[in-house]
């Protein structure tokens, strides 16, 4: 029979503490950070989405299109696609698409970028109701006014186009000499040979 | 032709106070959840969030009534209507002030607990008619625990009528005119458990309405939203709304009951503000406790009831029919 | 009532707790069937978000398979992500550095204490409670925003490698870690004495859902369900891996094999953990944070390994069988929910609706890591 | 637990199921090598890595496998070897099981700790053929084996035999596949 009243009391008394500790925090001040009117601090290693980091000194990304990112990716969601421009040293980057819904900000491919062209970005607002919006070009993204033109370096153009007019002499120059061979070869069969060594040109 | 005319103009006053609290109350209680939460609770709608129930009503209202395949059409539909009459009919009998009272019945306490048993069952009128087995669960648990909880409060409530000698609402308060410890918490020359009996009708109160420790009808964890899983739009509002004036009714009579009614701690100035006050203040009590503790299980509420509740309520009556024959 | 299903014997009904239920804590879905109130017969049912981790494990190679680490188990990501690293580095017998396994403890701890939390905060919420949770929640955003400025990542954090851990930690992080500490620790008697203490809570948890030590045997439950059994067993302790030896904790242990027993041991824990943080912040030593020669593209030797870590949950391992390629040849995730739901069936039987579902939350399941 | 028995034990039952097939167990590799007819000096070479484990018990370095014992029995054995660990307190684990497309096998792992302080893992591997995985189940000992079975035998499609429940579990209800075999496409 105690052991019925010291159950009561100590159950009314474990309730009135718990009453005491929520009238607390009633009084104390709200801790809510009201999102849309005030932002959330973002901490520089926040791993957004990737962006391509502009270099301060030509204004121009400096993705050498290795295609490690492209590699890296477990979600295969980034596609770089690139193209050899006269003039222009190593490749060119015509676009870098990432796919950021299936994207799962691993950051793999920041981690395998040497040159150190891509970053993680801040943003985190990302709301959209079309799933387009979410197949971003970050080269776009990177030159919103419109995508530069690579400089041409005028030497490295004409030593390109010399070599370029060289490698044109010694594939005519090849292609006349097999032509000849073949046709030494295969004197009757002339249109085939002529048309196979179109073909390897 | 008079008393028409008072009828109607208290019918009107009775929808309006009824219609504010209804709306008002969600709104308290998501305030006072969110401060107790260390949140703000809302907030954007109007200033301090003040327009937020008449979103809530009209998003609500907007929302299409879906009735279920296999549900039992017409009780589905007649519960949350059944859930809300009781509710705003036992306001007829409430005195808020001396002379504000919409009818003075001199049997208003019994009229109290006889429309109260309806509540419950529309409870399990609508888990029924839901055709659902969680609404059927809760359906079940809502009339057990009715009936358990009606009778200490019943008993409790026949130990203020053997004290006060009348069963008119209006006569009780008037009874405990005076300083406050003529109020039947505190009248100890009647029967030294008054305070306790005050507790057991306050919990009671507490089961009888559904709220937090005791919400074994639509407890959440377990039942999905028990008896009204299944209603939508204004359906399911009608129920959240009926909780909250069983909520007013429940503060209004233990008030009426144990605190007082309209009268004042003091003696001076009685009025409707008092009643007003004291309502509030245990309607404030409501949010808190359900905001800081977890749900008893059903096996938990009938122990408390049959083991605790049952016998204090016996006891207390017990002793003050003692006290009145031998002082 | 036509849809219930009734047996000629008793009158039972089928019951279809989850997929969608407040208290499965994600897609479980439990088909239960009643007696009354009562359980006759309870049976998890799986597989809602299995998305085949273990078959991505054999397509990716293994530096891809990080990111999948941080979505098994979404609040204790970095103790899997430790299992990873410590099973790479045993295969392919890579050295750590000692203060990248001093960072990863100490991550790995405060994700351990912000699993923890929510698991409190949750399982209260179970029971109907509602602001212990976000009380709960306060103190877990805490250390999201600490493992956020040294990972960049709230959930998912994919921040080991192998050999060490991507970068370095901060002073700020130091800083911050301590101030966590010390606002933290006087939150739990708080706890105690709001939730634990309540007279409604002991009574619903106090001798309910008795999982003995001899049925957490059978069913290889581990974790606080274990220790909650009276079982010392803590992979930390008995299986020492990283530089948990070196540290001074204490194991939680209650003998009770109740619901209660179990709560009691994760509240403990993160007592335990903030122990463990505070005594390896005092022992971080300088140095590097990755090791030197870790190849690119791994070749671990051909053959089988096993490793295992103590997760939020209990044991997580992990069994590699490499043949010596880049990808795995089978990746096996042994995740320590799938073992302690799994005696759910066996313990639920006979249980009231209420008390099954208060023993479930104190499983602490989580279901992205039982679907795997 | 008593690590020197269990070994012991382990160890009989492993030699025990050694003689009793040992054709079945080269058969493929012969083929194998037939195959690879060209480059023969290289598979020979290579044959110590691609030819089946035989049955037996090796102890393993934990540092380097995470294991103490490693050993591989019959099929019809893996009951045994449940019992004689169960006797000592060991728990399972986990049941696992690996697809050797090449040796036209499967392979059943199953994976013992022991929880009472001590440490100590075993392995018990049971090599069943690809076209006829039966396996009897260790269900009735280890309560825990259930679910882990029943993941085994939809993922791979080995056959526990005595298993009570059989049935999709991870996978959809109508999954016809064995999503990790080798030669499962997706």
């Amino acid at each position: 029979m105690s052991g019925y009243f010291k159950d009561i009391i100590t159950g009314l008394k474990s309730l009135a503490v718990g009453l005491q500790i929520t009238n607390k925090e009633f009084l104390t001040k709200p801790i809510t950070l009201l999102y849309p009117h005030e932002s959330v601090k973002m901490y520089p290693r926040y791993r957004g989405h990737i962006e391509l980091v502009k270099d301060p000194e030509t204004g121009m990304n400096s993705c050498i299109c290795c295609g490690m990112c492209e590699k890296g990716c477990p979600s295969g969601s980034i596609s770089v696609k690139s193209e050899k421009r006269p003039g222009v040293k190593g490749k060119v980057l015509t676009a870098y698409i990432l796919n950021f819904t299936t994207c799962s900000l691993c950051g793999q491919c920041v981690e395998n970028c040497k040159p150190g062209a891509i970053r993680f970005s801040n943003e985190y607002n990302l709301a959209s109701t079309r799933r387009e919006d979410y197949i971003f070009n970050l080269l776009e993204k990177l030159h919103p006014e419109g995508i530069p033109e690579p400089e041409v370096d005028p030497e490295l153009l004409k030593k390109e186009l010399e070599k370029a007019e060289a490698a044109k002499k010694a594939a005519a120059a090849k292609k006349e000499a097999a032509a000849k061979q073949e046709a030494a070869k295969k004197e009757p069969a002339k249109e085939g040979g002529e048309s196979k060594a179109e073909e390897k040109s | 032709m008079n008393e028409l005319i008072r009828l109607l103009s208290y019918m009107i006053c009775i929808a309006a106070f009824l219609g504010l609290n209804l709306a008002y109350l969600g709104w308290v209680e998501r305030k006072g959840a969110g401060h107790i939460q260390r949140r703000t609770g809302p907030k954007d709608v109007g200033p301090y969030g003040l327009l937020q129930p008449l979103a809530d009503g009209l998003k609500l209202m907007s929302k299409q009534l879906i009735v279920p395949a296999n549900a039992d059409r017409p009780l589905y539909m007649c519960a949350p209507i059944l859930t809300m009459v009781p509710a705003v009919l036992l306001f007829v009998a409430i005195p808020f002030g001396e002379h504000l009272v919409p009818r003075e019945f001199n049997f208003g306490l019994l009229m109290m607990f006889a429309f109260a048993s309806v509540g419950g069952m529309s409870i399990l009128i609508g888990g029924w008619g839901s055709g659902n087995k969680y609404s059927l669960i809760a359906g079940a648990r809502a009339v057990s625990q009715n009936v358990a909880y009606e009778i200490p409060m019943l008993i409790t409530a026949i130990t203020i009528v053997m004290i006060t000698g009348s069963m008119d609402l209006n006569e009780i308060v008037r009874q405990q005119g005076g300083f406050f410890w003529n109020w039947n918490v505190f009248r100890l020359d009647k029967s030294i458990l008054m305070p306790v009996s005050f507790l057991v009708f306050f919990i009671c109160s507490l089961a009888e309405t559904n709220r937090t420790p005791f919400d074994m009808g639509e407890c959440e964890g377990e039942l999905v939203a028990g008896y009204h899983t299944e209603y939508g739009g204004m359906g399911f509002g009608l129920f959240m709304m009926a909780e909250y004036a069983n909520l007013v009714i429940g503060c209004s009579l233990t008030t009426v009951l144990f605190l007082g009614g309209w009268q004042c701690p003091f003696g001076l100035f009685p009025g409707p503000h008092w009643f007003l006050l004291k309502m509030y203040f245990l309607i404030w009590c409501f949010v808190w406790i359900r905001w800081t503790y977890p749900r008893t299980t059903f096996w938990g509420l009938l122990n408390l009831s049959w083991k605790y509740l049952i016998p204090f309520s016996l006891v207390n009556l017990l002793l003050t029919a003692l006290f009145i024959k031998v002082f | 009532m036509s849809s219930l299903a009734q047996s000629h014997l008793r009158e039972t009904f089928e019951l279809n707790i989850g997929p969608q239920h407040p208290a499965t804590h994600g897609v479980l879905r439990i088909k239960v069937v009643m007696d009354g109130e009562y359980i006759d017969r309870a049976e998890p049912i799986l597989g809602y978000i299995h998305r085949m981790h273990e078959k991505m494990g054999e397509n990716r190679t293994w530096n891809q398979f990080w990111p999948n680490m941080g979505r098994l188990d979404y609040l204790s990501a970095m103790a899997y992500n430790h299992c990873y690293a410590g099973l790479m580095e045993r295969a392919a017998g890579i050295e750590v550095p000692e203060r990248a396994e001093y960072i990863r403890v100490i991550t790995a701890e405060l994700n351990r204490i912000q699993s923890h939390l929510l698991g409190f905060g949750a399982y209260i919420m179970d029971l109907g409670g509602f602001t212990p949770l976000m009380y709960a929640m306060d103190e877990r955003e805490q250390i999201l925003d600490l493992l956020e400025s040294v990972t960049g990542s709230r959930l998912t954090y994919c921040y080991f490698r192998f050999g060490g851990v991507y970068n370095d930690i901060d002073d700020d992080f130091i800083t911050g870690t301590r101030a966590f500490l010390k606002r933290f620790r006087p939150q739990i008697p708080m706890y105690h004495k709001l939730v634990t203490g309540n007279a409604i809570l002991m009574d619903r948890l106090i001798g309910v859902g008795p999982v003995s030590a001899e049925m957490c045997r059978k069913y290889g439950a581990t974790g606080p369900v274990l220790r909650g059994s009276g079982v010392n067993y803590d992979i930390r302790r008995n299986e020492p891996y990283s530089v948990y030896p070196e540290l001074d904790f204490d194991i939680p242990v209650y003998k009770e094999c109740d619901s209660m027993a179990r709560y009691m041991v994760r509240m403990d824990e993160m007592v335990q953990s903030c122990r463990i943080i505070e005594n390896a912040l005092n022992k971080l030593p300088e140095g590097p944070v990755m090791a030197e020669k870790v190849p690119k593209a791994l070749k671990p030797p051909n053959g089988d390994y096993h490793y295992a870590v103590e997760a939020a949950r209990g044991t997580f391992s992990m069994r590699t069988v490499s043949d010596g390629t880049n990808t795995s040849y089978r990746m096996r995730l042994r995740s320590p929910t799938y073992s302690n739901v799994s005696l759910f069936e066996e313990a639920s039987r006979g249980m009231l609706l209420s008390d099954a579902l208060a023993f479930l939350g104190s499983l602490d399941p989580v279901i992205p890591e039982m679907d795997r | 637990m008593d690590r020197a028995k269990i070994k012991r034990e382990l160890e009989n039952l492993a030699a025990e199921s050694l003689p009793a097939e040992p054709p079945q167990e080269e058969a493929p590799v012969e083929v194998q090598a037939e195959a690879e007819g060209e480059d023969k000096a290289k598979a020979k070479a290579k044959k110590e890595d691609d030819a089946p484990r035989k049955n037996g018990l090796i102890e393993t370095e934990y540092a380097k496998r995470g294991t103490h014992l490693d050993v591989q029995i019959n099929p019809d054995q893996v009951v045994k070897a449940a019992e004689i660990l169960d006797g000592e307190g060991m728990t399972l684990e986990m049941v696992t099981g690996v697809d050797w497309l090449k040796e036209g096998q499967l392979e059943v792992i199953y994976d013992y700790s022991y929880p009472g302080g001590q440490l100590f893992r075993v392995v018990v591997r049971a090599r069943v053929d690809r076209n006829n995985p039966d396996i009897p189940t260790v269900c009735h000992l280890y309560g825990g084996a259930n679910w882990h079975e029943r993941e085994t035998w939809e993922m791979l499609g080995i056959n526990f035999v005595g298993h009570p429940q059989l049935e999709h579990f991870l996978l959809p209800e109508d999954a016809d596949f064995y999503p990790l075999r080798k030669d499962f496409k997706s």
